[in-house]
């Protein structure tokens, strides 16, 4: 399971925390039921920005190590899109750290996640 | 001369294609082939922003581009 | 592997994110080398406490779920000593909640960790 | 009257048993139990805070005792 992988990469025997974020498919949005999402990315990109925010993480909050990961293509509600761990000396800055980082991939990194419903599609977030 | 365009998401749809070619003037900017974006397919004024990578680094409208530069087009990100 | 597990269990289809706190031994405490820990509970009242902190959690946070895990004995180091996961509509709750959780686990359960070093073993936290 | 004494950690350390009988005048309070604690160890007066409980909820000083209560000594805690 990613998770673990990721949770056991950035164990460090200097931890004091570490902090897994897991994004999941959600079953709604605004009432209105996805039956699943598609996730695609432009990968090359996708992977020098998550390195960026890893960069980032390790820079600002002194962390030991970081891990991002997103998922791609379809997946069904309850399935992991993303996960992001990271590990630090004190963990307030992992939670800071965690929060940066998935409020950055959000923000940065060039994936796109298109809604599926009953009765039609729409790419996410892509009009105002 | 010629840029190549790469389009994901909803840009993808927009252009009917992931890939396409514009001819451009020498020495045009990503402002200048945005404009001929907008002219040629008027559905781009309606999302909510629109951004452009070059060498997998988004770019700003000031930047100047070389034939057959790789020209990614990057509606609203959306990952997580 | 009760990280997993703990994940597992909050894992809730209407969930916007989880956030997994995870805390293991680590391998020194001031420049001083630890060679495992102890942790011993008073084990009906640490429960109590930790519903108590997870009733906030999920009240305050309107989380969907929450799973608190505290490891007793003896934990060599990199083990881990402590797991905490939360769910919740909105990723940033699940921050919030996860980092009060192990705030108030740390202030108000009756647990008690003992650092063992080459040299002799100390009650943490028990002198000023 | 008689009140057991249940000891962890370093209080567990201190009192050298992890538990003990205490005798108190009869609608002694906590704060009157830590008193006599106090006084019969002075360790106790080293540690960084020391806390009660009394079926298994933390009490305050004027909490009143009564006979066969139990009542547990918490150091400061260091779980996590």
């Amino acid at each position: 399971m990613v998770e673990t992988e990721c949770h056991e990469f950035v164990m460090d025997q200097g931890a004091g925390g570490t902090v897994v974020f897991v994004g999941t498919v959600r079953d709604q949005t605004q009432d209105k039921e996805v039956l699943r999402l598609e996730f695609e990315s432009y990968q090359p990109m996708a992977l020098k920005e998550m390195k960026k925010i890893a960069k980032t993480v390790i820079d600002r909050w002194h962390a030991f190590k970081v891990s991002i990961h997103h998922r791609v293509g379809a997946l069904n509600i309850g399935e992991i899109a993303v996960v992001i761990a990271v590990s630090t000396p004190h963990r307030k800055a992992a939670f800071e750290a965690c929060a940066y980082a998935i409020d950055s991939l959000k923000e940065t990194v060039p994936i796109w996640k298109k809604e599926v419903f009953a009765d039609g599609e729409v790419w996410v977030a892509a009009h105002p | 001369m010629k840029v190549n365009i790469l389009a994901f998401g909803i840009a993808r749809d927009i252009l009917g294609s992931s890939k396409d070619d514009v001819e451009l003037q020498d020495g045009s900017t990503i402002g200048q082939l945005k404009q001929l974006l907008f002219q040629k397919y008027s559905k781009f004024a309606d999302l909510a922003s629109i951004s452009f990578a070059v060498n997998e680094e988004y770019q700003e409208d000031d930047f100047q581009l070389n034939e057959d530069d790789e020209v990614v087009i990057i509606p609203p990100v959306s990952g997580g």
